[in-house]
């Protein structure tokens, strides 16, 4: 178990006795991430790219520092490969918005999972919508809740365009076998797009292992600030692909007749970026590898298993899991008879934060035949403290609710 | 547990989350209206059978929160028997009773509603208690 | 002239003798609102909207805080006028890819000036290029360099869809009557899209006096965080749009076949947003109000007015602007016979940082037969003594290139 | 201002600047490309004649700063009477050169040359330097 690292989070230490189970959701920041910002802000600021001063030309070496510093942690080939957004969901709207947008056809079909957050699962529906496409949506198996390997098999043709699939589901924490996907996409011709919000806080991502076409990520989901993100995306398409928004920043030449715009990423980068959120990224990845994210995985996932273990011995809450697996530190879970935004209620009143509801994921939550869910999601300043407060505030619902 | 909390789960909410009245088929449906809470999933179908302005029955099924079910529940006790222009001055008055946005003497109010007053203390779960009461009101101003 | 704000921006104590002369790229920001935001992350951080924890629940609280503030700020009917987005950038492309698109059909007219950013240029020309409609590009006076309003009455014209005009350049500082502009567009019709970047700095902003259909600012123009802006649309448009992007939360409810948006401005806003960019825009208002903008600019004209009078007496400096005014604290200069990258990069070297180049408006540039130009631009912060370095810059430079 | 700052913008560079040399019209033109820069808006044309292999004019006629002007009108005195080979090794050595990507003896290039060694010490004035030699570059490598 890790110890300590609870230090390092300022909103811990300020708020004593509060249990903070909603990391899947967004994740608190240590103080290194949080300095490293306001360094930049009290030391360093100016407007990138353009500016040929010293305050300039740091802030734009410390941008494009991230960059390199985001691609080595994913194994990209090179830091032009990555687009910075304001998230996942901009992340993955850019490439529906160009690439999809130009490749898909009347009578193609896009095949998502059931599991996408809706992040991964709109803008393909709405896509298809528009073109005349078909959204193939392929299930979970009700027994393992893992993604229906065959079925996916299936439902790739050579009309498929897109393969759109989680890494990690938010609500179930399954982590489809991305290799399989890829190897099953590219047989077609389909492209790959991977949403990797819920699995690069967890685990180590080498991307040459399966070469997605493209993959996105949230600073804010892996001790990043909020509103930054990141697209990566094959040097071929990115080159080939038209720009998202245009403006600033990302032109080669403009006049009155037409434009002519800069070479990837720039070329999707129009505007004033978040600077300070991609130097947060960059000290919250460095944070993260310091500490070794098998060493955080091995911490949540036994904090997990131990929550898994005492709610289950209370006879009365269903937990929504392949019982041989808990992945990246997330327990989807009921209470008999109670709704769960009544449990989460009173969890919050507790100083539980757990999160209640569809999870940005209605598709799944329709699949499995719930409403909704509660979602505990530990990470690696969670302690077992927090476990015995999990299981505190559900007897205490309980007992409200007279069950 | 604070005394917020337990003023806002009351016996009487309880009881009619456990037991909802008047979620029944309708002799014939005059006015119907959906009602959707995308932060909890709260569902909400409301039906009403009316005799020229007034209401003579009406059924809320609510898929639902503790206190959005109950809050649907008591309303469907309130309302029936009242004239559709009572009822819209109702709503008018149970929303600025929860929201906070009026002054309203509670006593003003049915006693029942009194129950849901705890949940002015949790401003989030507002909404669930007003659904039901916005659905109606839809319902009611529907052609 | 104001006193001692200097202390309040950190940048300027850690770097003694900087003089920060790019402020219309971005501005350096006061204490007050880094503390904002660095507070937030420390005691308040968690996701918005859905969760039901206090945490939550404050972190929503000073998000949509924010927003009144904003919308107070620019005198917005409801805070439900303002969509928070990346940048001015990320705006207009929102408005000129949703009902832009739904709008403009072949042979329809958009209206620009050749004042426009790039921002504000290059969404409507593509627009217009992919819909087969005109753009039109209304000049300025080459005597007056203002907006030549006899030439933007002439180009509007029933077939005139949009009118999109900026508020104040950010080469010339020129501000054009922007109630005259609503004016004439409301006359056939036509929608107006307003870039206010470079005004809000520096002005009171009551957009009930002129009524613009869309209006658009960046946070990091007024003190507040980089990666924040805000777009202001009229409910009856922002209502009727479709969305820009789709996924969490900006959905009713999403089934496999379809999905329904929430109201504005959530149906605008999709995934995780910046909100600590929002919290420090609310942040910097309150500190620029308490000012009071009129002092502010007051301030930053005279400091641009003194500078103007000395760069001229040099003999050697051709400055752009209409003698009569100075707008925005923006002094746009060439050094004759030295290219302007050069003056920069010295006075760069002597820690006087200007911007040189064609400042994202190259339509403007080229129409004033420049390649590029300096910018110097004084805020609240600058004083004498940047002047002072700046003209003692200038005077190297030309030592340098032995004028 | 700084040792470095002077270093860069010498007596060689400035004299190229004001009065560049080999922007003219050639007897035929076998290669031609344009490059921008659209930092500080340099522009630069490069047009090359050639017999078989080797070239035996050129003309580069920069609108642009000071170390872009400098560096095109170096480079058209350096080129001419190079094979397109020693060229395109030629442009490989001073890309190294100007950003440090590779080791390179100063004394293995044109002394001309090392009056741009300054430019390495403002690395957002690299590009300036560059684009003559990359447009060169992107010249010899057409088909
Ligand atoms: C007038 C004007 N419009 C738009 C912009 C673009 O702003 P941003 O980069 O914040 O989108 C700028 C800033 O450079 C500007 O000066
Ligand atoms: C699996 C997954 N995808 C996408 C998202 C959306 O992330 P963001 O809100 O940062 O765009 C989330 C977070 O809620 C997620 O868990």
């Amino acid at each position: 178990m890790l110890e300590g690292v609870q230090n390092d989070f300022p909103v811990l230490k300020n708020h004593p006795g509060l249990a903070y189970l909603d990391s899947a959701a967004s994740t608190q920041k240590p103080s290194v991430v949080l300095d490293a910002m306001d360094h930049f802000y009290r030391f360093n600021y100016a407007n990138i790219h353009r500016g040929v001063y010293s305050l300039s030309e740091q802030a734009t070496a410390s941008y494009e520092a991230a960059r390199m510093r985001i691609a080595r942690f994913i194994h990209a080939k090179s830091p032009e490969n990555l687009v910075f957004t304001r998230n996942t969901t901009e992340s993955i709207n850019l490439v529906a918005a160009t690439i999809g947008e130009s490749m898909v056809r009347e009578g193609d079909e896009i095949v998502v999972t059931i599991m996408e957050h809706h992040a991964n699962f709109v803008p393909w529906q709405q896509l298809a919508l528009k073109k005349g496409a078909t959204l193939k949506v392929v299930g979970i198996d009700r027994e393992t809740l893992e993604l229906d390997m065959a079925e996916l098999a299936s439902a790739i043709t050579d009309k498929t365009r897109f393969v759109c699939c989680t890494m990690a589901s938010n609500v179930l924490g399954a982590t489809p076998n991305v290799a399989e996907v890829t190897r099953l996409a590219r047989k077609f011709g389909a492209l790959t797009v991977f949403d990797a919000a819920q699995f690069v806080p967890h685990h180590p991502l080498d991307i040459t292992s399966f070469e997605p076409d493209f993959l996105a990520l949230s600073g804010h989901k892996m001790l990043g600030a909020d509103g930054f993100g990141v697209l990566y995306g094959k040097s071929e398409h990115l080159a080939s692909m038209p720009p998202f928004m245009t403006g600033g920043d990302m032109i080669e030449n403009v006049t009155i007749e037409k434009t002519t715009y800069s070479q990837p990423p720039q070329k999707f980068e129009a505007g004033t970026p978040f600077i300070a959120g991609a130097i947060s990224l960059h000290s919250a990845i460095d944070y993260l590898e310091n500490i070794g994210l098998d060493r955080i995985q091995e911490h949540e996932t036994e904090l997990a298993r131990l929550a898994d273990e005492k709610l289950r011995a209370m006879g009365k809450v269903r937990l929504y899991r392949n019982a041989n697996r808990i992945h990246n530190g997330i327990l989807p879970f009921n209470v008999e008879g109670v709704h769960p935004h009544d449990v989460a209620t009173i969890l919050g009143d507790m100083d539980i934060c757990v999160r209640a509801g569809h999870h940005c994921a209605q598709p799944l939550i329709h699949f499995m035949d719930e409403i909704a869910m509660i979602r505990a999601s530990f990470y690696l300043y969670n302690t077992e403290e927090d476990v015995e407060r999990l299981v505190a505030g559900i007897q205490k619902t309980l007992e409200v609710f007279h069950k | 547990m604070t005394t917020q909390l337990d003023n806002m789960y009351r016996d009487l909410i309880l009881d009619h989350y456990e037991h909802p009245r008047n979620c029944h088929e309708l002799n014939h449906t005059d006015r119907t209206e959906e009602g959707f809470n995308p932060l909890c999933g709260d569902h909400v179908n409301i039906q009403f059978e009316q005799d020229g302005r007034t209401i003579t029955d009406i059924s809320v099924c609510t898929k639902g929160c503790a206190i959005c079910t109950a809050s649907g529940s008591i309303m469907s006790d309130i309302l029936k028997g009242l004239s559709v222009d009572e009822t819209k001055s109702m709503v008018e008055n149970v929303k600025a009773f929860l929201t906070g946005d009026r002054d309203i003497d509670p006593a003003d109010l049915p006693s029942s509603l009194q129950a849901l007053s705890g949940v002015r203390k949790f401003p989030i779960r507002i909404k669930c208690a007003l659904l039901p009461w916005t659905t109606a009101e839809l319902a009611l101003n529907k052609k």
